[in-house]
């Protein structure tokens, strides 16, 4: 039950770093309603926020693994 | 229960409030330039609009990775 | 008691933000005094920090009620 | 009661050196613009001029809304 | 002790994801500039390398500190 | 025991502090080694920084002393 908390909460973190970066980036203006340029934008940088998100993770844990023993991360 | 339904709805209450703090800041960024003698139309409607859109940015977020979990 | 330290924490953190916003804002450049012209701006910065905050509040509320039972949220 | 005071003690000094290292950030990023072999005279003088300012920023906000909630 | 050992691990997961959404955030800002149809090579690499000199500049932070300590 | 979590959680937040704020202004384009600049740009933007931490200390500490009677802080 710790493992599926945590993993709900990194979800949830993930969603929030989303919304925030990509709110900033694809809404400049906000007017009345999402236009489609407006989503098309949020859509394409969901998924580079996911592909940057994906270069980090591989990126510190190799670096971990490089440094650390396995046992003290459980990795 | 009473009690729990109490607290419970004071937790809501909480986080409902550092919501307003949080979107008070992002939209103050993204919606005031200057600082007058009152807010101008277009900021109240800049700020009203930026937080309409900030919740639909994230509903939409998530139905977007909801659809993409069940491919 | 939980609802008076509610109404606190909501109007110290309002008060932190008005400081971190309007002195970013006003005072551009810290001299040895704050000077009237100085204190202009901040009185301004605040009634117009406050506006926003209630503006905001408003539209997020609203929203609420318009998607979530009120039972949900007790507002 | 002696250890009520000590614990006291600690926790206002662990509030007054997590202020400091928020002042810090605040005011690096208002006075500090490029790196240099030792700070200037000027960036000496604004790093304590916005730490004063930011503190006076603060009570002037709290007088101002009392004052404001007597009328 | 296995209870203990699972939740030690648990807890250095966590602070690891804590990590990896700060670094993300960090690196987004540094490498990505406009949002394109894919990552270019440039913004991976980008994003590698700001992974790896954070951590050499928090590892190079430590030590000169340390070194400093000793004098 | 409380005054040596204090002091290492302390140290632990000027030395993260001085990683973000060194790491922005002197690693603008991260490549595949810290550079001999990059490493001189870091211990002067950490001296510097230690530098303002101890003068927004200093006058962070006499302001409270001026305004505050010293029981209340234990300073």
């Amino acid at each position: 039950q710790v493992r599926a908390e945590l993993a709900l909460a990194n979800a949830q973190e993930l969603i929030n770093k989303i919304g925030d970066n990509c709110f900033t980036k694809c809404i400049t203006k906000p007017s009345t309603k999402l236009d489609s340029s407006e989503e098309t934008c949020l859509a394409k940088c969901m998924d580079r926020y996911m592909d940057a998100w994906n270069i980090v993770s591989r990126a510190y844990v190799t670096r971990i693994q490089r440094e650390v023993p396995n046992e003290m991360t459980g990795l | 229960a009473e009690l729990q339904k109490f607290l419970e709805q004071e937790n809501s209450k909480a986080r409902i409030q550092s919501q307003i703090h949080t979107f008070t800041q992002l939209c103050w960024d993204k919606c005031i330039s200057s600082i007058g003698n009152r807010l101008s139309n277009n900021e109240e409607a800049c700020l009203t609009n930026c937080v309409e859109r900030f919740l639909d940015t994230s509903i939409y977020i998530v139905k977007r990775l909801e659809s993409q979990q069940h491919h």
